[in-house]
């Protein structure tokens, strides 16, 4: 199954199984099925649940959140995370702030393609995860693997407070993986999860970075005979902490790797902490790698240059391994 | 012209509103209140126009100037004592103040201050009721909005209103036009010979009354929600008046001019004329009126101020409800 | 109807645009093209139009189906073909693509994508020719906003045109309201009976007409732009057409029910056979408008691809022009 | 002068000596002059310069990015920062974006009331830092003092790059000092400063904490004998790394206060920096001291204990130096 299918399937299960459930975007009714088709064919099969919106991105999120606050379990699509920006106030003033001011909680999922892909320019690549943390109250998740779209998409439904969903675009149709929906074991929506072991260094990633990330580390074991270890945060509001703490006392050196932009954000956090509560374990200095400062080029070979990817990672690991 | 006795509901809410308004103002010169207070000293014919037409699973999502409204709605006296003066106790807990208090069980918005952003939630309650059948064609639940021609313009507001339209929800969106945002003139927020003139654009029946005119209230905002229950879709109310106070208290509104407010009169002062002219209300029944609203509104503040303000040590630090999502970084 | 001479330039631009724009998509077809390719086709009397009437010193803010208009203003097949294939010589320099290309000197606005967010910069730039003194009263430089029927219910575009109205400018915002956003039909989009009712709400001009018409746009936009220059404000011009391809070409729009695309014709086609039929252009001028519009195409597509690629090792990666404000970390 | 005053001394002044300038915001024309006052009798020494808008602060913006770029220098106030939320967009993806793409600067001023009041509640005391400096482009200015806030207000529109100058609402009033307008030497806007000297530890902060951080080295000097070194960031984005990484090389020790949410930006942004370029000189781990993760409380009460103050720095203080 590939990640969009396994999108599709969770919106599909959700919208079966629980009547509070809609969906709210733009065009995303049938026969169309939304401009990645993650709704392909759930309008026909759920009428009347699966409703266009016009090109209204802060009316979309605040109809949600009225809509959740009545009893329902809203699910917006905006088309790509980067139109997002002109809802940022009612999902980051808003939403997030419903809880504490008022003890009601906000149960709205945003669902927002994120990520890059050659060609996408400057306003269909972006990493929304900094801008949506900073805030208090959203829960902000990015799942990288098939499995984790599907039952995060669940968790994030189930989830009380209102979710950013990170749907990284290029693993839409080019990350395929067999899984069993059935299992009644995944870790929870906050956790982060350890990728692959290994004893000399953490890579830390999220989203489509963990691909770069378990790549970089199969080279570094194969032709450099470093073990690393990845770490996939799954969750980078809240972060989890523990997991990523427990794997740098086990190696001592850690990279956190992003698509994002350098500045702030969950690469700064996680060195930050880190450096704040893993001082006694770095062995050495904590190495970001995060996309340049600049916006995201348009033409495909400024945009291979403008993130990290697996050689970027593995550069970085030989130096840090040698510090 | 409305019964009389819907005229008195209104009359009732309008005076204990005026009165509430005016001894929150006293509490802040009293420096008794933190931050801001807000009055809706000239719109309480319109806003409890809106608030008394409302029942039980309807939605509100008043602004800034809507005691009066709030009063109809069933909002207490005491819920705004508290909240005013930061009590634990009221619906904020005293995590928000004055006019953001809500609650969103008793359909009762709690705004955010962001202009124009309170359109869209209410619209999506009203959505929520017609996807889960909760509605009686004909009879349907209904949502007003509060807004001013300054929030007019913004581009929160115009989303929400088409989606409204769209969607063709028994939304009221509840306009006072009072002349100024702030200290600025209509003639610098919109450009439009009167601001109902967006119903057409929006596809929505519009209505236009004057605001200092209870009864002209009380008429077109009941027409209006008649209309929008009925299953007409949204209604937009346009009604002109005048702010008659600052901004907020700390605001003299030394920058209305004198021949504005020759314009507009005192729609409560208005109503209690034609009221008593027309023989509804003695002075008497005016009177009792009046020292009832003195009498609850002064109860409420005793009340609350005798009740407990929050407290930094016990504050419970959390913006999320999902408490064990992980491990949360301590502030 | 406009002089033949102005209607000769219209086909002319017309034809451009419908030639370059079949180029790119085969570009795109052929694998030559990163990302996306959108079309006009349908649009090119409307936008067309809409180029050729302004002048230097007017401004201009296309969005994704106005290579007509962009080719009336001035454009040249060359910067498209650049833009498109992401050659570091064109106005982009490969960082941005396709229809984001602009030239601010030039007063052609590059669009970021954000539907709605163009207008207001036009309306800035109107207002900074007022401040400056620059403007000659009576005949004014105007500007121009391209905009979608889904477009028009964004908040930016609202915020927009209000701002434009009250300060007066003289700003045309041009909609082409072609049936579908993307894959949403109209109803789904807006509820007015027409999106030129919206005039009346924003107090400006409003025009309507079929954008399928060369000459009824010609008519229609010309005497927007005329009024605009004349100062007598805003003007907003709604035509109707239908969009005659998908949303981009990965897009087959099998979503436009056949009876929708019997209802609307082929701009292009039928301003072809009135020009034929009137006696201002024979089949063998047409025929020479179109060799020549595909010699410039495919000269502008030999030039660009002969031309050298932007390199990630030369790259200037800095966002900030002030470069010396500090250390900036690297990447 | 108070600070205020110093804000509408240089507007006064850029606007009598440069043509391009002119300002545009909500209710800021005369008699009123805004509501902070800042722009108090401007519109009438500058008629038809200082304009009231409506409230839009999308298009307020838009607005300004046009006429920047057709020549002009426009100055935007946004009524409180909290309200440039829903310009969010206009800022970072298109002011912030023009000169990457376009290779023309893009030189607006926006000023942005920020900061808490007691009683001013979660939408009326934000910090805007963070959000508006993940997105490349934005220069982000942050003046704590009287001088600051004359002369970077001159260089944020002497810049040719969009500028966020944040405004502090408590130091409008109660920041009080005597300085030279005529004097020629100031540090650029890119620049940290070293308010105060000291070698036992770093204290780096911004905007109104600049003063809970000198107030508590003081308390540190008198009561403790630590001597502490304040570190003034001025720029929030680009940082001045130098000046960081040397006050660090000194002593050894860093906290960095901010009363923005504790989430990403600078606090981050800076023990990051200083885990990733000044491991070496860290003798113990980096101390960050944010606001609280919930929305910023109405209660005065609960407000004071909502961001860290001269106490709270004071207290990292004890135990960063007992570390
Ligand atoms: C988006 C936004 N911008 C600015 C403000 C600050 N503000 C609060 S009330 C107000 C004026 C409102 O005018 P109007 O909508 O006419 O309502 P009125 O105060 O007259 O009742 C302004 C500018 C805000 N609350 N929200
Ligand atoms: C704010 C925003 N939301 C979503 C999009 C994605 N998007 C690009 S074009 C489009 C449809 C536009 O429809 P319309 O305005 O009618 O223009 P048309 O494509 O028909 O010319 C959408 C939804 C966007 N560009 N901007
Ligand atoms: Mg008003
Ligand atoms: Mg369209």
């Amino acid at each position: 199954m590939k990640y969009l299918e396994a999108i599709r399937l969770a919106l599909a299960e959700l919208l079966a199984d629980d009547q509070r459930v809609f969906i709210y975007g733009q065009d995303i009714a049938g026969p169309f099925g939304g401009a990645f088709k993650a709704t392909k064919g759930l309008s026909e099969r759920f009428p009347g649940r699966v409703l266009n919106s016009p090109i209204s991105e802060d009316a979309m999120t605040g109809l949600a959140i009225g809509a959740a606050m009545d009893g329902m379990r809203p699910i917006v699509e905006y088309q790509f995370a980067d139109f997002a920006s002109v809802a940022f106030n009612q999902l980051v003033n808003h939403a997030g702030s419903i809880f504490y001011r008022t003890g009601r909680p906000c149960p709205i999922v945003a669902r927002l393609p994120v990520g890059g892909t050659p060609g996408g320019g400057p306003f269909h690549c972006q990493m929304p995860e900094t801008w949506l943390s900073n805030h208090p109250g959203l829960v902000v998740v990015a799942p990288a693997t098939v499995a984790d779209a599907y039952f995060m998409l669940k968790d994030a439904v189930a989830c009380r407070d209102p979710v950013a969903f990170l749907e990284h675009k290029y693993l839409y149709y080019h990350l395929e993986a067999e899984f069993d929906p059935r299992v009644a074991e995944h870790p929870g929506l906050g956790r982060a999860v350890v990728r692959r072991q290994g004893d000399d260094l953490t890579i830390v990633a999220y989203s489509g970075m963990v691909h770069h990330a378990t790549a970089a580390a199969a080279v570094l074991e194969s032709d450099h005979n470093i073990s690393a270890e990845v770490v996939d945060l799954r969750c980078v509001r809240p972060l989890d902490e523990e997991t990523i703490l427990a794997s740098l006392a086990r190696t001592g050196r850690i990279i956190i790797a992003s698509e994002g932009f350098p500045f702030g954000g969950p690469t700064a956090e996680v060195a930050a902490l880190v450096a704040e509560k893993g001082f006694a374990y770095l062995d050495a200095p904590p190495v970001r790698l995060a996309a340049r400062d600049t916006p995201i080029p348009f033409h495909p070979e400024l945009f291979a240059e403008h993130h990290p990817d697996d050689q970027a990672i593995v550069q970085a690991a030989l130096e840090l391994a040698k510090y | 012209m409305s019964d009389n006795a819907e005229r008195i509901r209104l009359f009732k809410v309008m005076v204990l509103a005026r009165t509430c308004d005016d001894r929150m103002a006293k509490l802040k010169a009293q420096n008794e209140v933190a931050g801001s207070v807000f009055v809706g000293r000239g719109q309480e014919a319109l806003s409890g126009a809106a608030g008394i037409q409302l029942r039980p699973g309807d939605v509100f999502a008043p602004l800034i100037r809507d005691q009066a409204g709030r009063f109809g709605y069933g909002e207490t006296p005491l819920d705004v004592a508290r909240t005013v003066l930061g009590r634990r106790t009221g619906p904020m807990r005293g995590r928000d103040g004055n006019v953001h208090r809500g609650d969103w069980g008793a359909g009762l918005l709690p705004m955010i201050s962001h202009l124009g952003a309170m359109a869209a939630p209410v619209i999506g309650v009203l959505l929520s009721r017609r996807l889960t059948g909760k509605q009686k064609p004909g009879d349907l639940s209904v949502g007003i909005a509060s807004i001013g021609d300054g929030g007019m313009n913004t581009g929160a507001l115009h989303e929400a209103m088409n989606i409204a339209a769209v969607e063709r929800l028994p939304f009221i969106l509840l306009v006072a036009d009072n002349q100024f945002a702030y200290s600025t003139t209509s003639d610098r927020t919109y450009a439009c010979k009167h601001l109902v003139d967006r119903a057409i654009g929006y596809g929505v029946a519009g209505h236009r009354c004057d605001g200092t005119d209870a009864d002209a209230c009380l008429a077109t905002v009941g027409a209006a929600v008649a209309a929008a229950r009925a299953g007409k879709g949204p209604q937009l109310v346009v009604a002109d008046l005048l702010r008659l106070a600052g901004h907020g208290t700390h605001d003299d509104a030394s920058y209305v001019p004198e021949d504005v407010k020759s314009r507009f009169g005192d729609c409560l002062q208005m109503f209690e004329r034609s009221l008593i002219q027309q023989g509804v209300l003695d002075a008497a029944a005016v009177a009792a009126i009046r020292d009832e609203a003195r009498r609850q509104i002064e109860a409420a503040v005793e009340q609350a101020r005798a009740e407990p303000q929050p407290e930094a040590a016990t504050e419970d630090w959390s913006a999320r409800c999902e408490r064990d999502l992980v491990h949360v970084r301590s502030a």
